[in-house]
């Protein structure tokens, strides 16, 4: 299980592992972690909602909020207030007891995820040996609550929105966990800690079809542009949320947020080398890769127009599925070819397959059509 | 350059296909008989030589004893338009219907339903288009009382 | 294969996103498809045709400005003409080519909402239509100093334009004209190649050549089936017979042609104000005509190409100051008379797409 | 694949006719304008001094983050969009969330006419808008049906429906002026109670 972490060490070894019970007894742990990590989950939030607005803001050559506060710093501080004082309405005829859990059961599963999301080396709330299982698992929870909010609410638009984010979370699960596994096979672990531990060289080299595919399909699966069909505002409404008001869409508003800081926290675990990096306290440079990862969202998000809910499946499972599964069958004979380790060369090996496949697949695959005869 | 041609050019052709049916023709437009509206708008649109293919716009004029509808045909085949027009009686005003030749007189029907009154026989889906149901009065009538 | 499902029935609009206004579609729904569509209208019905008949002609030019809102210049030519026509009125040479100038300026505007809103719709997050309206900013400056008003302009009189060019002006439109074949190819490059673009919009809600005929199109939406009619060639009015200019035209009728045919109309429209621009000569900018214009008895029809298609005022005139009877052909209300043909067997996300395309203005249908 | 036929509860005629009912009811109801909510101005003197930070910490954060609903039905709404986008940036104020559903809204800028076939539903999206919530009379029209108020099928101003906070005259206004506009409303948000704070001076 070892077959990245014997050539040099020395990065990682300049930064002792944080003990398993660290600050000391299985209570203060668990004590500390949930604090932090909740104190992690909603400032980054605030500061992704500040950086999404700001980016693109400057993307579309304007200023983006910098009334509110040094830069416009308060503009989400202002915004949670706001929202959280705001009335709260439950339409008459809605499911009342659905609509009430909705936001809860969409929320905590997201807030879980970063339970083995490590900060440092050892820095983890729970160092699973099947942490990868665990993340894939929790985040399909979410799912049940977007799909709560769009029956509780008794609304059409919110109804459509949810079966689009069912239809969408079980289509993409599978390129999803496929190209996780790539990671895993090379890794040798599914721990994350372990995961971040293996890549002295960051894995996104190893795997950069592989990281493309879990990017795409995780954009999809929490709906972020421009797989946005969920809160497809130019189609129907605001989708889940059309029926929600004050703080159950603002618990919905975090829903969306955390779940892209978790995408980002994700990827840069398994792909960006976590919190490894020159130079900078570990936990500084988890946070840069997060942010550089959200920036990249941004971007799409400001560029991309929206795909079609029949075009979204499509790509599924014509793209994202078969390239999945090449991706998988080429790193398991690379890992057997080599069981020593990866030479660095396979980079080169690797970026060629990706861009042959990629190319191959775009010939083959086109999205369009659509017409059903009524 | 669109030819306009006037009811001096049409209206002969039109009465060799039906002989009664042109009231008056004049250097402007050819005015038909309401009954016999869809005929010749028929053979207006069918005829090589004139094919009306394009609807441009209907309206209707209220002048007290009579209301007048307005039809301005084009042919984008030979680029010329002409000017139909057909009279209705006030107290009870009904035309047949041009949708099932051009469908681009659909909603202009509706319209002048609303708002004048008139109704168009044979018309697929004729209510108000601009008010709402249940409003009284027709508004673009002269004699419309707010 | 049977499927067994229950089509249900949601109203779109009247206050909706991508509605571009208050339009209302009750559609009928199986799943995600549309199964019937019945558009509803009226929500902005002011009365503007019986408001014509109280008022002046003259007094009727700042009402034509808010029917099509994304227009104005190009509805004031249109009725001015129209009024020129009964009254039998003349117009200086200047003010022909201030005119010309004006309505392809309002072309460019007007395209440039229509494409930015189209991809709006499309789901491009705000991006495109914020860029397009800071291109449409530029050309409002230039209204701006003609009119001194940024929507509703009031500019053109009978027998004329209201005020003579202002000296910074064509120096600034000289300085647009550089810009802008830019700016359009930064759209090109952005837009014309973008794969999820092609696949949202090609061969998506197609009007072939004979219905779009049949239900009276106009502008774009006809154009873009194939039909080469556009009313400053077929019928020029104005000076535009002293222009060199091209129609282009779409092949397949779908969102995309529409589209294409935008782009390109704007590329036609600047190389118009080039010419006249080069053209325009010196001159009183109005002729002689009384405050109260009396128009002899009889009707008179004058129709531009506006920017969404034919615009037309039918004019009755019974020799007082005031139209007896003014109608107007808007072309946003029969272009989408063929909405519920090109919609059916879509996706929800495809008829907010289609409906974008059509490029609509509300002010206009209701009237 | 074969679908099949389900005739709707209501028919397409049926559900007109309820409508126009609606409409003429409203019409009827609503012959006299709606008295501004000038609340704030007769309490400002029993200002409760023990909420006042809370309060003011509350009516920051409620005029720093005006998410205005997305409702455009007429000319003005270029205007408003042109307030949006880069050039006078409304953002900069942290406005640039149009929400489309009305629940998450708290501004109104009803920005053109209003017809009375329209008027049911402003009203409703009004009562679909969780309190508090704000309403800017846009334009002319909004204000007194402005060049349209002589016509026969529109409400002549927006405060026949709807209470209205802050009135911007033009035709159409020039974004500046509907700057100018949101900035008074801003004024007076920061001047009002919040509902804790009143809650307790109508029950002391």
């Amino acid at each position: 299980m070892t077959m990245l972490l014997h050539p040099s060490l020395d990065l990682v070894k300049n930064i002792p592992a944080i003990a398993a019970d660290w600050p000391g007894g299985f209570w203060w742990h668990w004590l500390v972690f949930t604090i932090i990590i909740i104190a992690f989950v909603l400032v980054l939030v605030m500061g992704y909602i500040y950086i999404e607005r700001r980016a693109m803001g400057i993307m579309q050559a304007r200023l983006g909020p910098n009334r509110v506060g040094p830069f416009g710093l308060l503009q989400p501080v202002a915004d949670a207030i706001k929202v959280m004082c705001k009335e709260d309405i439950v339409p008459i005829k809605a499911d009342k007891i659905v609509h009430w859990l909705a936001p809860i059961v969409a929320f905590f599963p997201v807030l879980m995820i970063f339970a083995v999301i490590p900060f440092q080396n050892g820095a983890v709330l729970a160092d699973l040996n099947i942490g990868i299982l665990y993340v894939v698992a929790i985040s399909s929870i979410s799912t049940v609550g977007v799909f709560m909010a769009g029956w509780g609410s008794n609304n059409k638009y919110t109804l459509i929105s949810a079966m689009r984010s069912v239809a969408s979370v079980v289509s993409y699960e599978i390129p999803v966990v496929l190209s996780l596994a790539g990671v895993v096979v090379i890794a040798g672990s599914m721990s994350l800690n372990q995961i971040v531990l293996a890549q002295n060289i960051p894995m996104i080299l190893f795997q950069p079809l592989g990281f493309l595919l879990f990017f795409i399909g995780a954009l999809a699966e929490i709906n972020r542009s421009p797989f946005d069909l969920l809160e497809a505002d130019s189609e129907i409404v605001a989708g889940l949320h059309t029926e929600y008001s004050g703080m159950k869409f603002a618990l919905f508003y975090l829903v969306e947020y955390a779940e892209a800081l978790a995408v980002s926290s994700i990827v840069t675990t398994l792909f960006l080398g976590g919190w490894r990096g020159p130079l900078l306290p570990p936990w500084l440079w988890f946070l840069i890769k997060v942010i550089a990862v959200f920036f990249v969202m941004v971007w799409i998000r400001t560029t991309m127009p929206r795909i079609r809910i029949d075009q979204l499946m499509a790509l599924a499972w014509k793209f994202l599925f078969p390239l999945a599964v090449i991706n998988l069958v080429i790193t398991a004979i690379e890992v057997l070819v080599f069981p020593a380790g990866l030479p660095w060369l396979l980079i080169l090996v690797n970026l060629a397959i990706m861009a042959i496949l990629i190319l191959l697949w775009s010939k083959l695959f086109k999205l369009g059509g659509g017409r059903i005869e009524v | 350059m669109t030819v306009a041609l006037t009811g001096f050019n049409v209206a002969p052709q039109i009465t060799k296909q039906f002989p009664d049916a042109v009231v008056e023709a004049n250097d402007r437009a050819v005015v038909v008989k309401s009954g016999l509206l869809f005929k010749v708008a028929q053979y207006l649109k069918n005829t090589p030589g004139l094919a009306f293919d394009y609807l441009n716009h209907i309206s209707a004029v209220d002048y007290y004893d009579y209301f007048e509808l307005v039809y301005y045909l084009v042919s984008i085949e030979y680029n010329h338009s002409l000017v139909l027009k057909t009279r209705c009686d006030r107290n009870k005003p009904a035309v047949p219907s041009a949708v099932s030749l051009w469908r681009g007189a659909d909603y202009q029907e509706r319209e002048i339903y609303d708002l004048m009154g008139i109704t168009f026989e044979g018309h697929p889906n004729l209510k108000r288009i601009a008010l709402w149901a249940g409003y009284k009065g027709h508004p673009l009538r002269k004699d419309y009382l707010e | 294969m049977t499927l067994k499902t229950e089509p249900y029935v949601i109203n779109i609009g009247p206050q909706h996103p991508s509605t571009h206004g208050v339009f209302r579609m009750r559609t009928t729904l199986d799943g995600e498809v549309v199964v019937d569509l019945e558009p509803i209208f009226g929500y902005l019905h002011r009365g503007i045709e019986k408001l014509a008949e109280e008022r002046t002609y003259t007094g009727f030019i700042p009402l034509t400005d808010r029917l099509d809102y994304l227009s104005s210049m190009s509805n004031n030519l249109a009725y001015v003409l129209a009024v020129e026509k009964l009254a039998r009125v003349l117009v200086p040479e200047r003010a022909e080519y201030i005119r010309v100038i004006m309505a392809e300026l309002q072309r460019v505007a007007s395209h440039l909402i229509a494409v930015g809103s189209f991809l709006n719709d499309a789901g491009a997050f705000m991006t495109p239509i914020v860029y397009m309206i800071r291109e449409r900013e530029k050309i409002l400056d230039l209204f701006e100093m003609v009119s001194g008003q940024r929507l509703t302009y009031n500019y053109m009189r009978v027998g004329g334009v209201s005020q003579d060019l202002p000296e910074e002006f064509l120096p600034a439109l000289d300085n647009f004209l550089e810009q802008m074949p830019l700016y359009i190819d930064e759209y090109d490059q952005l837009l014309a190649e973008n794969e999820i673009l092609l696949a949202r919009s090609k061969g998506v809600g197609v009007l072939n050549k004979e219905t779009a005929v049949n239900v009276s199109a106009g502008g774009p939406v006809l154009r873009a089936s194939g039909v080469k009619w556009d009313i400053r060639k077929a019928d020029p009015y104005s000076i535009y017979d002293r222009f060199e200019f091209d129609i282009p035209t779409g092949t397949n009728g779908d969102c995309y042609d529409r589209y294409w045919v935008r782009v390109q109309e704007m590329r036609q429209s600047l190389r118009i104000i080039e010419q006249a621009k080069a053209q325009i000569t010196s001159g009183p900018v109005r002729s002689e005509v009384p405050h109260l214009i009396r128009p002899p008895v009889g009707e008179a029809y004058g129709h531009i190409e506006a920017p969404k298609g034919e615009l037309g005022f039918y004019l009755v005139s019974d020799n007082s100051i005031a139209p007896y009877r003014c109608h107007i052909r808007a072309p946003s209300l029969l272009n989408l008379t063929a909405l519920r043909d090109m919609i059916k067997g879509w996706k929800v996300a495809d008829l907010i797409l289609i409906f974008g395309s059509i490029d609509i203005c509300m002010g206009e249908i209701d009237r | 694949m074969e679908i099949e036929k389900v005739t709707p509860v209501y028919s397409a005629a049926e559900l007109d006719r309820i409508e126009g009912q609606e409409i003429e009811e409203l019409r009827a109801r609503s012959q006299q304008p709606i008295p501004d909510p000038d609340r704030w101005l007769k309490d400002e003197v029993q200002r409760n001094i023990l909420l006042t930070s809370v309060d003011a910490i509350i009516n920051w954060s409620r005029r720093s983050s005006l998410w205005p609903a997305t409702f455009a039905p007429a000319c003005c709404a270029f205007e408003m969009i042109a307030t949006a986008a880069s050039r006078f940036d409304l953002s900069r104020f942290g406005m640039e969330i149009f929400r489309a559903s009305p629940r998450q809204a708290d501004l109104m800028i009803t920005a053109g006419t209003l017809t009375w076939k329209m008027a049911p539903l402003v009203k409703r999206i009004y009562d679909q808008m969780a309190e508090p919530k704000w309403v800017i009379a846009m334009g002319a029209c909004a204000i007194s049906g402005g060049i349209f108020a002589s016509s026969y099928s529109v409400v002549p101003g927006y405060n026949r429906i709807i209470p209205v906070d802050v009135y911007v005259p033009g035709c159409p206004p020039r974004p500046e002026a509907l700057l100018y506009g949101i900035r008074m409303l801003h004024n007076k948000i920061t001047k009002s109670h919040s509902d804790i704070q009143l809650n307790l001076l109508h029950k002391g």
